[in-house]
């Protein structure tokens, strides 16, 4: 359950638009089924009353939205934030993405956003209706009495392990601000490491072969804003458009984790869309981990302008070798 | 498509002995884009190079690849001969078959296939190469000097008398620095002033050097060659072009309690002074923060009895905007603040005092006329305390001291440790040392001279605290060698304050996108090999902006960096290294990750307007790279996550090309 | 590839200009051997070396990769190998995360009066990798002859 | 250096956190120390017998005991090196020796005089009353 609730979202986006602070609503509405929740843009108080939701499925991080949202007009575009929006909304702002004075960003609190897939495990298939209810969601298929379960149950892995309530960017904040969360969001990573080679192995080809090169990891990524993606570009020799053998979506993902490295905020839209439950995110935090314990603890997007630690360096860095084993324990 | 063409030398034996060049030559004959392919004995002899222009003309090549010895050796020849039969020479790639292969391996069947691996990349390149031309910048002929201390005295000398204008610019209201204040100067003991204040003289007579003081620069624009300069020149509120330096004004000034900066605070200065009687430009400058007549309206007496009519209280700063080849920065050092060493009660008496103070105080022009007094009575000190090593070598504790060497505070702690038994044989000297580093011409003699000559007595180990008590200061240290703890009473306590670099030294190095190390000296173009460049294109080091350094030392860098200046002003078109990065602008995200990683600030971002497919525009930060600043290493091409930044003549595609030729 | 029924391991050297192809050409000089197997391709600065090239060397059929250049703190450009360090670090370990043995990448500083370390490196390495055997994980089949 | 004087000498720098080879030997420790004139063995020369195994005397010297932890040495060393942390170590591994335990509890109002500042009592007390 959200403690704001989607009236008081309405409300305020009403405001900002009738006062003409912005033009333009970032927000979502519900798409085929209730947990299809899109992302929209609504520029009419009526659409808005219509139309806007906010739920527990409302995960998408509108940050990249703005590169292209803020280009279209010279007025402001209303954007709501989640603390862990707020991380990739910096990140961009320091990559010189968007132009911070279009953007009118509202702080949200959030309690964690629910994953469909355990919803379904928990409730079955042919779900008509979810509504929260306290600390439950009641669940309403097509063949079985309303279900109710406890949101914690269905909370998405990255919520599970949330790195920080604290929004570190808005022009105006809904509700109460909260704290960074000392997570224990590495502890899937060091399982990883600690497995042999050859078991890790085993692992990455059982998930990365089930990659389709459908590009939603990427497209999604709020770091991965490039005008024209490598991987789409005939001119850098590694274009690729769909997977080919047994390597090509190994070089995808790894190059795709690369370009993000010391960029990525971990905010996990990489692991929520893919169709094939890939669980990407492990890829990117095991850079973050990497960097953390390489060079000193980094998060990106806390502070708008810091320097990524890739294109930082001190004369003291470790030896690729020494990384390698400090990286997985199972060479120590 | 490429026409290519594949020269495989023998080198003599030395490469057939091991490989086949008949079956490298024939087998290169057949990779995509070669027309013709031949072997022969010494391919950088006259006869080979002729066959290679021969075929230039004869099979229209348009691409070549020489199989030979490393590109270290013959690439340049190679070239030549390519352009002399006009083809681009960047159009022509070595395949390294005699350093890499003849001369590492025995066995001719593998060496011959690895020579035509070898082979085979470097035609996979060509394929792709393009021609490339250096890019060409004029080179605006006049210098700007930064700082005018010795260091920027001497390197704006030497480039004036070379016959090119020279600018300094000094943020004080005289040129001299650090060395118009010491006494005498190790190993020689001449007097400072004896030896600094004709140069300074030199500067102001020369005609082809203007001083700026009392200035600072404001802001740097352009690349090497072509920087544009603005430099603040602060308002002094007194005419400089009528002021004649009597110094009636600096006398008859009502504002008596002004400290002296000149003399480290020791005495007072009038608010309208010259800071010593030797200044260049020898005119007066009024203090603002402490002028009656600036902050209330109401004085005027330096006005009145200037003669001249060069006082304007209505003086504004000015800017001055001006074009430069190179820039030399020279900004020099002040010793470190002693108020985080509370053991030696710095700020308890007014008898402690650093090395600097003393050297005021035993200068004839200094505070007390050369009488080496306590500072706290006007009395004799009797027993004098040295401290070396304070603040220096510091590595525990970042905010109180500094990790390196000050390099200088041995050789001076010696001479004031001389200076004092040569004058007054009635005072007690002890100089505390952790090492005595004196390399150096005459140097070590020089120290060896104040222990057995004059008596000084040096002793290993640290003093541990210093507490005053009564008129004395109790000095409480380690003898190490006699494994004692000493306690002594002493009138004097002397600091060898650590040096850090001047705190205009950052913000400077920003406007010149220099790079800094972590104790803010400039860092060295290559620490060995280039040691007065900075990594900057044109951007020259002089002095202990650099890194620690005693006079002569300063001097010799000074005159090596204006060497290099005139090396530069002396050509009249700079060409570039053509094999340097450019950004696909329609590719750019304008991130800043490029910019971040270029060591030479050669990549800036300007906002470009688009066509879009609709037929709008829009406006996009992209980056774009100085080519007569770009060193070609590539680290941007790497941090760039789009690829729209490349490397030419090593671009990702060749590359790549040469990595699938390998793997073939 | 497979030499009189020998495993030979393709192995590609990135070697920058200015210390550690120079090492190269000073065990050419010297005549110090090392194996046929390893290739170098020349780049102006270790850190032009992008990640996408040795993952595509692996792509394409190599068995080991090894990147060359000056000590740190002696690069020609002052600082692009202390990017190659951090770079190398992070890919080096994550591809020993998705399971790829450590052995086959390295990263090594050789300057160019080090041509006896360049050969005694490129024996060691290419040893290293010949005991691993061919690259069955990294490649790409479609390459295979 | 034998077999267990090297055990010693790690167990030391290692429970100690102090590492000896940062010592410049300019011995502002010694220069500093309140206690210097009581001791056999003195800051400096703490650091420098640990760096070289020289552990032995230093276990046997009543120096150990007459280091008031007052931290003026670790306060003004310039390199970070921690002297007293290092004599800290040293007295643990003669206190840790089976059967040596040198004071009880008991024993302790005997030994006071007026100059023994209270933080060595307090201290004296922590340690030796196990």
């Amino acid at each position: 359950m959200q403690k704001v609730t989607c009236d008081t979202l309405v409300a305020k986006a009403c405001e900002l638009l009738e006062n003409g602070t912005v033009d333009r609503v970032l927000g979502w509405k519900n798409g085929e089924f209730v947990y299809d929740v899109t992302p929209a843009l609504f520029t009419t108080v009526d659409d808005i009353k219509s139309e806007f939701v906010f739920n527990d499925f409302c995960g998408a991080n509108f940050s990249k939205y703005l590169i292209e949202e803020t280009r279209k007009t010279e007025s402001k575009v209303l954007v709501f934030l989640k603390p862990c929006d707020t991380y990739s909304f910096n990140q961009l702002l320091t990559e010189h993405r968007f132009d911070r004075e279009k953007v009118y960003a509202v702080g949200i609190p959030c309690e964690g956003m629910a994953d469909i897939t355990k919803v379904k495990a928990a409730a079955g298939d042919g779900i008509t209706a979810i509504k929260a209810e306290g600390e439950n969601l009641v669940i309403s298929t097509l063949y079985d009495d309303d279900k109710a379960v406890a949101c914690a149950d269905v909370l998405a892995e990255r919520c599970v392990v949330c790195k920080s309530k604290k929004h570190v960017a808005y022009d105006e904040l809904l509700g109460e601000d909260g704290d960074v969360i000392d997570s224990n969001r590495f502890d899937e990573v060091e399982k990883l490491e600690a497995m042999t080679e050859d078991e890790r192995f085993a692992f990455w080809q059982n998930e990365l072969s089930r990659c389709i090169r459908c590009n939603a990891c990427r497209d999604v990524c709020p770091a991965c804003t490039c005008e024209k993606c490598v991987f789409d570009n005939p001119e850098s020799s590694v274009v690729n458009k769909a997977i080919s053998d047994s390597f090509e979506e190994k070089m995808f993902h790894i190059i795709r984790a690369f370009h993000v490295a010391g960029r990525c905020t971990d905010c996990g839209e990489c692991s929520r869309v893919c169709p094939q439950n890939i669980p990407l995110h492990l890829l990117n935090r095991k850079f973050i981990k990497d960097i953390n314990s390489f060079y000193g603890e980094y998060q990106a997007g806390a502070e708008a302008g810091s320097r990524a630690p890739l294109v930082d360096y001190t004369t003291e860095d470790i030896e690729p070798t020494d990384a390698v084993l400090k990286g997985a324990s199972d060479n120590a | 498509m490429q026409r290519i063409g594949v020269f495989v030398c023998w080198c003599g034996s030395n490469i057939a002995g091991t490989v086949d060049v008949q079956a490298v030559s024939d087998a290169l004959q057949n990779e995509p884009g070669v027309v013709f392919s031949t072997n022969y004995q010494y391919m950088c002899s006259q006869a080979g190079q002729d066959i290679i222009k021969n075929a230039i003309a004869e099979h229209k090549l348009t691409g070549i690849v020489v199989c030979s010895c490393s590109p270290r050796m013959h690439e340049a020849t190679f070239r030549k001969t390519a352009a002399a039969a006009g083809l681009n020479p960047y159009m022509v790639e070595i395949a390294n078959i005699r350093e890499q292969c003849s001369w590492v391996h025995k066995d001719m069947p593998t060496g011959t296939e690895k020579a035509i691996i070898l082979g085979k990349a470097a035609v996979a390149k060509v394929n792709l190469n393009a021609p490339l031309k250096p890019g060409e910048s004029p080179v605006t002929k006049r210098a700007l000097v930064i700082g005018g201390g010795i260091a920027g005295i001497q390197t704006a000398l030497d480039i004036a008398e070379a016959g090119f204008p020279v600018d300094i610019v000094e943020k004080k209201p005289t040129i001299g620095g650090k060395m118009a204040q010491l006494d005498k100067t190790f190993p020689t003991l001449d007097c400072a002033a004896c030896i600094l204040t004709p140069k300074m003289v030199d500067v102001a007579q020369n005609e082809n050097i203007r001083i700026f003081s009392y200035s600072e620069v404001e802001e740097v624009g352009g690349f090497v060659g072509n920087f544009d300069v603005k430099i603040r020149k602060k308002a002094r509120f007194v005419n400089e072009d009528i002021c004649t330096g009597c110094g009636i004004c600096t006398e008859k000034c009502p504002q008596k309690k002004v400290p002296n900066e000149f003399n480290l605070g020791m005495d007072n200065r009038r608010a309208i002074y010259i800071p010593f009687a030797q200044a260049v430009p020898k005119v007066a400058t009024i203090d603002a923060d402490y002028c009656t007549m600036l902050k209330t309206g109401k004085c005027g007496v330096c006005s009145k009895v200037c003669t001249a009519g060069a006082i304007d209280y209505t003086q504004k700063d000015e800017i001055i905007e001006e074009k430069y080849g190179a820039i030399v920065a020279a900004t020099g050092f002040n010793p470190i603040s002693m108020d985080k060493f509370d053991e030696y009660a710095y700020n308890q008496s007014k008898d402690v005092i650093t090395s600097l103070e003393f050297e005021r105080l035993t200068n004839a022009a200094g505070p007390s006329a050369g009488k080496l007094v306590r500072p706290s009575d006007g009395k004799h000190p009797h027993t004098i305390v040295f401290v070396q090593c304070v603040g220096s070598r510091c590595a525990a504790c970042a905010e109180k001291g500094k990790e390196y060497c000050s390099k200088i505070c041995c050789m001076y702690t010696a001479k004031h440790a001389m200076l004092t038994r040569d004058k007054y044989p009635d005072t007690d000297v002890y100089v505390f040392y952790i090492d005595v580093r004196t390399p150096g011409k005459a140097f070590d003699e020089f120290y060896r001279r104040a222990v057995e000559e004059y008596g000084v007595h040096y002793i290993k180990g640290m003093v541990g605290k210093v507490s005053p008590e009564g008129d004395k200061l109790m000095v409480q240290a380690s003898d190490l060698l006699a494994n004692k703890q000493l306690h002594i009473e002493a009138d004097l306590v002397v600091l060898a304050a650590a040096i850090e670099p001047d705190k205009s030294a950052r913000p400077l190095a920003t406007q010149l996108t220099a790079s800094m190390d972590t104790n803010d000296f400039f860092t060295e173009a290559h620490p060995k090999l280039r040691p007065v460049e900075s990594p900057t294109a044109g951007v020259f080091l002089s002095g202990t902006c650099q890194g620690p350094k005693d006079i002569p030392e300063t001097v010799s860098q000074a005159s090596a960096a204006a060497a290099k200046v005139i090396g530069l002003l002396a050509k009249d078109k700079l060409t570039g290294n053509p094999c340097v990065a450019g950004s696909d602008e329609l590719m750019c995200n304008g991130c800043s990750s490029c910019e971040r990683v270029c060591p030479y600030g050669a990549i800036t971002y300007v906002d470009k307007e688009f066509r879009m497919p609709d037929r709008t525009t829009r406006v996009r930060r992209v980056a774009s790279v100085n080519e007569a600043v770009c060193q070609g290493c590539g680290a941007c091409t790497v941090a760039c996550p789009s690829g729209a930044m490349d490397l030419k003549g090593f671009a990702t595609k060749q590359i790549i090309a040469e990595v699938d030729a390998i793997c073939r | 590839m497979q030499i009189n029924g020998e495993f030979q391991p393709k192995i590609v050297a990135f070697c920058c200009n200015w210390c550690s192809y120079a090492g190269a050409d000073l065990a050419g000089n010297n005549r110090l051997a090392y194996p046929e197997n390893v290739k170098i391709i020349k780049v102006p600065c270790s850190c032009r070396v992008n990640p996408m090239f040795i993952l595509r060397a692996f792509q394409r059929g190599a068995d080991g990769v090894i990147l060359c250049g000056c000590h740190p703190g002696d690069c020609h450009y002052t600082s692009g190998n202390y990017y190659t360090r951090r770079r190398m670090a992070l890919l080096f370990s994550m591809l020993n995360y998705l399971g790829i043995e450590k052995e086959r990448t390295r990263v090594e500083w050789v300057s160019a009066a080090e041509g006896a370390k360049f050969a005694q490196t490129m024996n060691e390495f290419t040893e290293a990798v010949a005991a691993l055997g061919e690259n069955k994980r990294l490649e790409d089949l479609r390459c295979k002859k | 250096m034998n077999n267990s004087t090297e055990n010693l000498q790690k167990e030391i720098i290692r429970s100690s956190g102090v590492n000896p080879k940062k010592c410049m030997r300019c011995g502002k420790c010694s220069a500093t120390c309140p206690a210097y004139d009581e001791m056999e063995y003195h800051p400096h020369q703490f650091v420098y017998m640990v760096e070289n195994g020289d552990i032995q005397p230093l276990l046997e010297s009543k120096s150990l005991f007459q280091c008031l932890t007052c931290f003026a040495c670790i306060e003004r060393c310039p390199r970070g090196v921690e002297p007293a942390k290092l004599v800290e170590a040293v007295r643990l591994a003669v206190i840790r020796k089976q059967g040596a335990n040198h004071l009880k509890a008991d024993d302790i109002p005997a030994l006071l005089d007026e100059d023994m500042p209270q933080q060595a009592i307090v201290s004296a007390l922590r340690k030796y009353s196990k």
